[in-house]
């Protein structure tokens, strides 16, 4: 690896420009208990703070660990560096996702129809056999959900990616 | 107390009765809940979180801004709903450059947020408000006799600094005394503060291993507990250790992980002697023992 | 009103080693010393340790002082310390500070202990009684003690005391006490004294897992233990005594131990951005004192991040530790210790030799457990109403580190500056009783000048006549079962006695008066004193003998308790007593033998010679000369200031050595005390104790100088090290660190035209064969070099080559901001080191990144080689010169590396600064203070007293061999070839015996204590001769 | 690096072929005096110093005898060294006692060249001039030896000789070879470079090495051992009790000569005639309270100072038992205690130049086993 050729220096900047990630000073800490740790490939939060760093801008588009992360959030609790772990993570797949549709997930479309990633107040009989009342969710308020929709698609994902959202 | 109740997605749809169960209980122990009407996806962190913090935050001020409008908290059950409005409403409140956007991004739809509503996890309130004490006094059907293990969900402890309410979030202790002020012992197990590995992309993306992460905390469990249940407090906790535990035993050939795991407030329900047809209807792993033994508690008081 | 100059009195608050060798130093000086402490017990941490690298045996008592020991006990420093100008007050708080520079007003409040020490005997009974248990803090709760106990098993005397917060105020152990001196209704007592100087020596807080939050994920188990708890584990006085290392939980001999570096420490999160400084070495003396206690089947693993091995001789022990005892050292910080269902504790981990996550279990993990300076500070600036610094520790003047900033007359020292090992607590000690002597000179205090009561010469050929003084103090003595008037019957028939009498309290202003009496009428040449506790008041029994014309040595003091005290097979009160005569009856044969002893008086030249003229140098020079030493300045260059004062402008923690070097270079000019030698060296030097003859000679001129004096400071510096390695020589843009500051300010290099600038660290050093050494410096001049790269340019990159970055103290806040400005820090090992070629002029590099686990390649614009600190090469010929030891890297070797850091074995030799070990500045400047204050305790009497317990030599018996020579440690015995005899230097000698033991013919003797002398008390001893009858 | 030279002779002929090997030595300078074991002109063999070949017609190095441990010659020759390079000719007991005296320093070996023997043993000095009176010679001593039987007329060797396992003379630079040379041969091996240059000077040239000497070395050795093991038994049960070293020591009489004798006793002064035993009378009386007290006093401990003194250094020459006017064997005490003191510190007396004596260093961690101390 040549990071003359290939890293792109202010690629931190573009990701995580809070400079917590900077404070990493790869102790391992983050991984050593990571539960995606134990997936194949590994998740290795460490590693990934090291590409953002070096610029490796390539290596990081590629890697799918970052979508493995269980959003538990112990190696935010226990990073000496208050590098905030997961904080990165999210960044980098937004980045992701910013620069790459196919990462976009399916779930925010879902959303953007119903409101909803599953298919909230369809199971009309099992709550009322549960004596459970009708919630008042947005599905069911076409003027609520319009604007919800409409506020979307004022933000970048939506807006970069309306062919998605399209009906 | 009251609070504006924020169901989020899974547990109205796939778990309607621990919905059930919350409202009930909650009635029961003097708690006024409104829902929160026109709500959406809290943003789960999968989806919002990981593309842009403009729909992200636009998605949580939504969320948030209804409470306000009610001047009550937001009460949650679900993990991932309640670590992504406290993080959505930490980011809003502490930089004014954010919560410009997103009120600038409401502000067609009429809403506004500033975070004066606060994120109250369900285990949390019971905890910390009404106390195990009060809970202990409360319950007409006692669990003495059974065993039972928690599942802390992680997104109730870390980062503490955000979504913590635990004393000690490296030892908490909140639902072990829940669960004890049912009547019930639990036994602490070495992997107890282990993930149940469930959220997020890790059981997707690489299932043999997530659910290996998973055996060694139900080996655990088998090994070092007299566990005749699992008490959770996360809707995600709550599926994933159904369906691993059924995975593994289609694995193994034999039901050796049979474990009936309950959310909390379905426990507390069935002990404030709640209908457990109501209350505790669903599951995937039988929870026949455990509802048979309530039963037989029921007649005998 | 010279007359009435008060005595200059100072406060040492804190009695760990480095208050205790402030305390002593300044006694030593014969200043009055209040010496407190909170806890219990003196001693501090050391207290604890049994071991200390690199030796791995205590050596407490090496800090004591090494002439005049007339006037300090020779006890066991980790039993306790007595010193006439020293009042000991432990379990005290200081409460409150007022008044000002030089007339300090402290109250301090003494916690009650309930226990009158003064009364107590010390047998324990109470102990015995006392219905309570309760966990015992000395051991860290891994044994247990009652609620009336002796708070450090191994202190004489053993002052008991009650721990409230456990007693039931039962009142049993007030029924078995026989001397009353128990009072459960003891009150706290609050007295003002007045102090003219302090010095603050309290140490820091520890990290612990019960405070603190983030611990809890390691300590699940009894198992997981603290370093220092893991101290008392291997403890002889500690918890397990059979020498085997066991699980606390169930006892299980452990075979597998870990160490979790940085537990409390380097941790940004938490508010500790600092580096704790002494764990690392105390993990790897811990993990081989492991190995050896607990045999080669013991599994030690260090769980590290860098391994901070940055002082003295601290890389050749890891070396040591890695390759002689297979200590494992993973470089990996671990997110948590999980309790298996069996006990064992599992921790996961990153291997970064295989890359691959691995799960070990251990039997018990140690937490190498850090500091937490800021309460201590915050309290300390508060009572003395000092600033803190922005980082929250208390302010200390520029350049050093002892003296408080702004509070005249007030100093620190020890771990209270940040987490110091031994040695440095004693150089910090030693500095802080520097510039507090230098104080309480400048306000002109005075002195203590001991009663001098002349020595009586008593002819000691005339038979031996021995009186005997039995102390009664009523609560006692018949109670705790001696019959003193068969002892005193017995007594009196012994040959060779001339009076038995029993006094009445001795302790007491009575008793002694009567004992002066009885002595003065006794008409006696020897004496023995038989009391409870005698130690305690050792002085005051001297001078009664004395001034009734006993000579000390001729006095023989007896613990009439000692017996019951010990026990004996049989417990009676008859077995007591004749066992008590026996013994009695020993000691009379050996004083009846001894002859009486003088001490000997050497003359000092009170000149000082300090060799080397840097910031180091003059340091010393100044303060010796501030304090009406002359002093002669030897320095080869043309130019004073040596590397630092004359190279370097600024340092990244904002240190002008340039400016402070000029500075001092005119106070030096205009001291009239001083006296320079330019371009000068020292080629011989001749003479004895206390008066050397120097020859100097000056380049240029054939002309030699002669200098006089009677003690020199070795304060030769250090330079930049060489190197051939990594394509250096080959391309003006391969430099050195140095090269490359200095480049950087005069602005030679346009960084705008710059991209990459790559470092490497270690460049031939801590490598076998090379310069072993760490120089402690070089990490800090790249952080500081990397930080000015991207203060003056941010996009330049910058990648630090590194092994272990050795930022320790809060220097660890420099490395974090150079990683929070972007430099990359890439971690290399020795097998794998970068490689460079040179393409048209320009350096081509290839590297491992190791946390990718990738090769890199790079072409920097400039390559800035790490090349450390070389001793200077004067060095050896100086060595020669002055017979001075050098280390095997070219450094000079101080007389203990730990307990003795800077003097020599040789008497009057001390040193300074990178003479010593490579070191930054402000430590150079500790290091010259301390020697100066060295020097000045030596030099200001004008005289030493050489002990009256010496050895000496019988040429008639002596047949040469030399081996007293070789067995000697203290380097007092030399074989004078010229008159074919062996020598001993009666200063040097310390009366240890070695000798006596080693020479196969008593021709090394130690004066009174003659075989003879011993033969006879082996008679007395084995000779019973009570008669039953008499003893009925 | 060994090299043998051939020195031939016929019946009778042993000792004219050594004067005129020492002749050349002195002759040719390799050496400027030479010590060595002469028959003396009314009788008996000693040790004598000579400096031209004139005087070397007494030679006899091989006559089995030792009246005075030479260890102790070679002292006085060489503590204030006499600037001469001096030839030795010595045997095992005595360059391994000389080892020990040169550690401390009370002998100095720069300018000696030492001449070792192979030794068939010792007869005690009576015996010796018994023999010698009735005409035996070394050369019959030789003869009977090589076929194993050293008895004649009821005299035998000393005992010390019987159990030494060292009948080879190491640290030597030259080494007269008997073992194993075969019927009217002796082998004059070169051992160091200094042998070797003295030697040359000598006009000596060498052959090559012969064939049967090994396992004729290792037949005696083994023999000896085998005696000496089964001696030290015995020795040890007269020996490890209080009870029976006074028994053994019962009729010392304070004499003192073994001391004089011994060539490891060191001492300039002995403590001994130091007034550390000039005991009072109220001593005396003191001791004699309650059990009879023996006199002269202090004989076992007189001893027992030797024993801590020596047994370090020990060579096991036995010169103490031949010089004890009250037959008391005292060899065993000192082999036997001599052993476990040195083996305690891995030491062999004599063994070794290089090798630090016992003691004579002062090492923290030492007998760590012992004191149980940690490093």
């Amino acid at each position: 690896m040549n990071p003359q050729t290939e890293a792109n220096k202010d690629l931190w900047k573009a990701i995580y420009n809070t400079g917590d990630l900077q404070h990493c000073f790869n102790c391992s800490t983050c991984i050593s208990g990571c539960p995606a740790s134990f997936g194949d490939p590994p998740l290795l939060v460490r590693n990934l703070a090291r590409k953002v760093m070096y610029g490796l801008e390539e290596a990081l588009f590629e890697d799918d660990t970052p979508w493995a992360c269980v959003s538990c959030s112990r190696c935010e609790e226990m990073c000496p560096m208050d590098v905030k772990p997961f904080e990165m993570i999210l960044h980098i797949r937004q980045w992701q996702a910013s620069n790459d549709e196919t990462r976009v997930p399916p779930s925010i479309v879902e959303i953007y129809k119903r409101g909803y990633t599953q298919a909230v107040g369809t199971n009309v009989e099992t709550r009322q056999a549960l004596g459970l009342d009708p919630l008042p969710i947005i599905t069911n308020n076409p003027e609520q959900l319009a604007m919800f929709r409409e506020m979307l698609m004022k933000t970048p994902v939506v807006a970069a990616n309306d062919y998605m959202f399209g009906g | 107390m009251e609070f504006c109740l924020f169901l989020g997605c899974n547990t109205p749809a796939v778990r309607p009765d621990v919905e059930k169960a919350i409202r009930a209980s909650m009635d029961e122990l003097g708690v006024d809940l409104v829902d929160a009407d026109n709500y959406v996806c809290c943003p789960a962190f999968g989806s919002f979180p990981s593309t842009d913090e403009d729909s992200w935050l636009a998605t949580s001020g939504w969320n948030l801004s209804i409470a306000e409008g009610k001047k009550r908290d937001i009460l949650v059950q679900c993990g991932s709903c309640y670590s992504s409005l406290r993080m959505g409403r930490e980011h809003i409140m502490h930089s004014d450059e954010k919560r410009q956007r997103v009120n600038e991004l409401l502000e067609p739809t009429g809403r506004t947020v500033c975070g004066s509503s606060r994120v109250r996890h369900v285990s949390e309130v019971l905890y910390k408000e009404i106390t195990p004490a009060r809970i202990a006094e409360k319950v007409k059907i006692s669990l003495e006799g059974l065993h039972g293990v928690v599942q802390y969900p992680c997104h109730t402890l870390y980062p503490s600094e955000v979504v913590g309410f635990e004393d000690s979030p490296r030892e908490p202790k909140g639902m072990r005394q829940l669960v004890e002020a049912l009547g019930a012992t639990v036994d602490g197990y070495s992997r107890e503060l282990q993930c149940c590995g469930g959220a997020g992309g890790f059981m997707k993306s690489t299932p043999e291993q997530a659910i290996e992460f998973a055996k060694t905390k139900f080996d655990a469990i088998l090994e070092e507990t007299k566990a005749d249940f699992i008490a959770v407090s996360c809707i995600t906790c709550l599926m994933h250790m159904e369906n691993v535990q059924n995975t593994l035993n289609k694995r193994v050939g034999e039901e050796r992980y049979k474990i009936p795991v309950f959310d909390y407030n379905q426990l507390l329900a069935l002990c404030l002697g709640k209908e457990q047809k109501q209350v505790s209807a669903i599951c995937n792993v039988s929870r026949d023992k455990v509802h048979q033994f309530i039963a037989n508690a029921k007649v005998a008081a | 009103m010279a007359e009435n100059k008060p005595i200059g009195t100072v406060l040492v608050a804190g009695a760990g080693i480095s208050g205790i060798k402030a305390a002593i130093e300044l006694a030593e000086t014969g200043y009055k010393v209040l010496l407190t402490d909170s806890s219990t017990q003196v001693g501090g941490i050391l207290a604890k340790l049994d071991y200390q690298f690199p030796s791995d045996h205590c050596g407490m008592c090496r800090m004591l002082p090494m002439v005049g020991r007339e006037y300090s006990s020779e006890y066991c420093m980790r039993k306790s310390l007595y010193h006439e100008n020293i009042e000991i007050l432990p379990f005290t708080e200081v409460v409150s500070v007022a008044g000002d520079a030089g007339k300090y007003k402290v109250e301090l409040k003494k916690r009650a202990r309930y226990v009158n020490s003064e009364v107590c005997n010390e047998l324990g009974k109470c102990i015995e009684a006392c219905p309570v248990e309760t966990a015992d803090e000395f051991n860290h709760g891994l044994t247990t003690r009652k609620a009336i106990y002796k708070s450090v098993p191994h202190n004489v005397p053993q002052l008991l005391l009650i721990d409230k917060s456990v007693c039931t105020e039962c009142g049993e152990c007030v029924k078995v006490c026989s001397t009353g001196a128990i009072n459960l209704h003891a009150q706290d007592e609050v007295e003002t004294r007045e102090v003219h100087a302090i010095v603050l020596a309290s140490g820091v807080k520890l990290y612990n897992t019960k405070e603190y939050e983030d611990a809890k994920s390691y300590a699940v188990s009894p198992d997981v233990v603290t370093s220092l708890a893991f101290e008392r584990m291997l403890s002889g006085t500690g918890t397990y005594r059979d020498g085997i290392i066991k699980r606390p939980s169930d006892g299980k001999p452990a075979k597998k131990i870990a160490w979790i570096q940085c537990m409390g420490s380097r941790n940004k999160r938490q508010n500790r951005d600092y580096c704790s400084s002494v764990c690392c070495m105390f993990a790897l003396k811990e993990a081989v004192l492991a190995k050896e206690k607990g045999g080669d089947d013991v599994e030690t693993t260090i769980f590290y991040m860098d391994m901070r091995t940055f002082g003295k001789g601290f890389q050749q022990y890891r070396a040591n530790a890695e390759e002689e005892h297979g200590v494992r050292l993973v470089r990996c910080r671990v997110q948590e210790v999980v309790r298996e269902p069996d006990g064992n504790l599992r921790i996961r981990y990153f291997d970064p030799e295989t890359n691959e996550f691995q799960i070990a279990h251990y039997d018990i993990v140690v937490m190498s457990t850090g500091q937490i300076p800021f309460d201590d500070h915050r309290k300390w600036a508060e009572l003395v109403n000092g600033e803190l610094s922005p980082t929250g520790l208390l302010a200390t003047e520029k350049y050093s580190k002892v003296r408080l900033a702004g509070k005249q007359g007030i100093f620190m020292c020890g771990s209270l500056m940040g987490l110091t090992d031994i040695s440095e607590a004693m150089a910090s000690g030693i500095a802080a009783a520097g510039e507090a002597t230098s104080f309480l000179n400048a306000i002109g205090t005075d002195k203590v000048s001991f009663e001098d009561i002349a020595e009586p010469v008593t002819d000691d050929r005339q038979l031996p006549k021995a009186a005997v003084l039995l102390c009664k103090c009523g609560e006692f003595a018949g109670a705790e079962g001696i019959d003193l008037d068969m002892i005193k019957t017995e007594v009196m028939k012994h040959r060779g006695v001339g009076t038995v009498h029993v006094v009445n309290s001795i302790c007491s202003e009575e008793g002694q008066k009567e004992a002066l009496d009885v002595l003065k009428k006794a008409k006696c040449n020897r004496l023995l004193i038989g009391a409870c506790q005698p130690f305690m008041y050792r002085r005051k029994v001297r001078d009664i003998a004395k001034k009734a014309g006993y000579n000390s040595s001729l006095v023989q003091i007896f613990d009439l308790l000692g017996i019951a005290r010990r026990g004996t097979e049989e417990a009676s009160k008859l077995a007591w007593t004749r066992r008590t005569i026996n013994e009695i009856k020993a000691d009379l044969e050996s004083i009846k033998q001894k002859p009486a002893l003088h001490v000997q008086s050497v003359p000092i030249n009170p000149t000082a010679l300090v060799v080397g003229g840097g910031i180091g140098g003059m340091h010393s020079a100044l303060s010796l000369a501030n304090r009406g030493i002359p002093v002669h300045i030897v320095e080869k260059s043309g130019e004073l200031g040596g590397f630092a004062g004359n190279q370097i402008a600024a340092t990244v923690d904002g240190l002008k050595p340039m400016t402070m070097a000029k500075d001092l270079k005119l106070k030096v000019f205009e001291h009239n005390k001083i006296t320079v030698h330019l371009n000068s060296q020292v080629t011989k030097t001749e003479g004895t104790l206390g008066a050397f003859e120097s020859k100097i000679v000056s380049s240029g001129t054939d002309q030699k100088t002669y200098l006089h004096h009677g003690a020199v400071i070795m304060a030769t510096g250090g330079h930049e090290g060489q190197t051939d390695e990594y394509g250096y020589g080959q391309s003006d843009r391969i430099v050195t660190q140095f090269q490359f500051k200095q480049q950087l300010e005069s602005g030679a290099i346009d960084l705008s035209a710059v991209e990459n600038v790559v470092m490497i660290q270690c460049v031939g050093s801590r490598e076998a064969g090379k310069r072993e050494y760490c120089s402690r410096i070089c990490c800090m001049w790249a952080v500081a070099n990397a930080l000015k790269i991207k203060e003056m340019n941010p996009d330049v990159r910058v990648y630090v080559l590194y092994r272990d970055i050795m930022t320790y103290g809060f220097l660890e806040q420099y490395y974090t901001k150079a990683r929070a400005a972007g430099v990359i820090f890439v971690n290399y090992d020795l097998n794998s080191k970068p490689q460079v070629e040179i393409a048209d002029g320009m350096p081509v590099m290839r590297f491992t990144e190791n946390i990718l686990n990738t090769e890199v390649e790079i072409s920097p614009d400039y390559l800035v080689l790490s090349t450390g600190v070389d001793p200077e090469t004067s060095n050896t010929e100086l060595a020669e010169a002055f017979s001075l030891p050098l280390n095997n890297d070219g450094f000079f070797s101080e007389a203990d590396s730990k307990w003795r850091p800077i003097e020599f074995k040789q008497i009057g030799s001390f040193l300074a600064g990178v003479s010593h070990s490579p070191m930054p500045l402000p430590d150079v400047i500790m290091q010259a203070e301390a020697a100066a204050q060295k020097a000045y305790t030596y030099l200001s009497g004008g005289s030493i007293n050489t002990a009256r317990v010496i050895s000496t030599v019988k040429d008639a018996l002596c047949i040469r061999c030399q081996r007293c020579i070789a067995a000697c440690p203290f380097e007092a015995r030399s074989y004078n070839a010229a008159e074919h005899r062996i020598e001993v230097d009666p200063a040097g000698c310390q009366g240890c015996g070695m000798c006596a033991v080693a020479c196969r013919n008593n021709a090394a003797e130690v004066s009174g204590w003659s075989d003879k002398q011993m033969m006879s008390v082996i008679d007395a001893k084995l000779a019973d001769d009570l008669q039953p009858s008499t003893a009925s | 690096m060994a090299k043998f030279s051939k020195l031939a002779f016929n019946k009778g002929e042993l000792n004219n072929q050594l004067s005129a090997f020492f002749a050349d030595l002195l002759e040719k300078n390799a050496v400027d005096a030479l010590l060595a074991p002469m028959a003396q002109p009314k009788k008996g063999v000693m040790q004598t110093l000579v400096t031209s070949k004139q005087n070397l017609s007494g030679v006899d190095p091989f006559a089995p005898v030792v009246p005075v441990n030479g260890a102790r010659l070679a002292s006085s020759l060489t503590s204030n060294p006499s600037g001469k390079k001096i030839g030795m000719v010595l045997r095992s007991c005595e360059v391994r006692a000389l080892v020990e005296l040169v550690k401390l320093k009370q002998a100095n070996l720069e300018d000696v060249v030492l001449i070792g023997l192979d030794c068939y043993g010792r007869y005690e000095n009576t015996d010796f001039l018994k023999l010698r009176a009735a005409g035996a010679t070394t050369e019959d001593f030789l003869e009977n030896a090589q076929a194993g039987k050293t008895e004649t007329d009821g005299c035998d060797v000393a005992g010390a000789c019987k159990i030494c396992e060292f009948p080879t003379t190491d640290n030597v630079d030259i080494r007269l070879c008997i073992f194993g040379a075969g019927q009217g041969t002796l082998l004059i091996e070169a051992v160091t470079e200094k042998g070797e240059e003295a030697l040359q000077t000598a006009g000596r040239k060498f052959g090559d090495s012969p064939a049967g000497r090994a396992e004729a070395v290792k037949k005696i050795t083994d023999a000896r051992v085998a005696a000496k093991n089964a001696a030290f038994a015995e020795y040890r049960n007269s020996t490890n009790t209080f009870d029976a070293l006074n028994e053994r020591l019962a009729a010392c009489i304070n004499c003192y000569n073994c001391r004089v004798a011994c060539p490891v006793c060191y001492c300039k002064e002995c403590v001994f005639v130091t007034d550390t035993f000039r005991h009072k009378g109220e001593q005396y009386i003191g001791w004699a309270s309650g059990k009879a007290l023996k006199m002269p006093a202090d004989t076992t401990f007189y001893h027992m100072t030797r024993i801590t003194h020596i047994a370090a250094f020990c060579v096991g020459c036995g010169q103490c038992t031949s010089a004890c006017p009250n037959d008391i064997d005292l060899m065993p005490i000192f082999r036997t205690s001599a052993e476990k003191a040195q083996g305690r510190f891995e030491y062999l007396a004599g063994r070794s130049l290089d090798e630090p004596q016992p003691l004579s260093i002062f090492d923290h961690d030492e007998l760590v086993e012992v004191t149980g101390q940690v490093k």
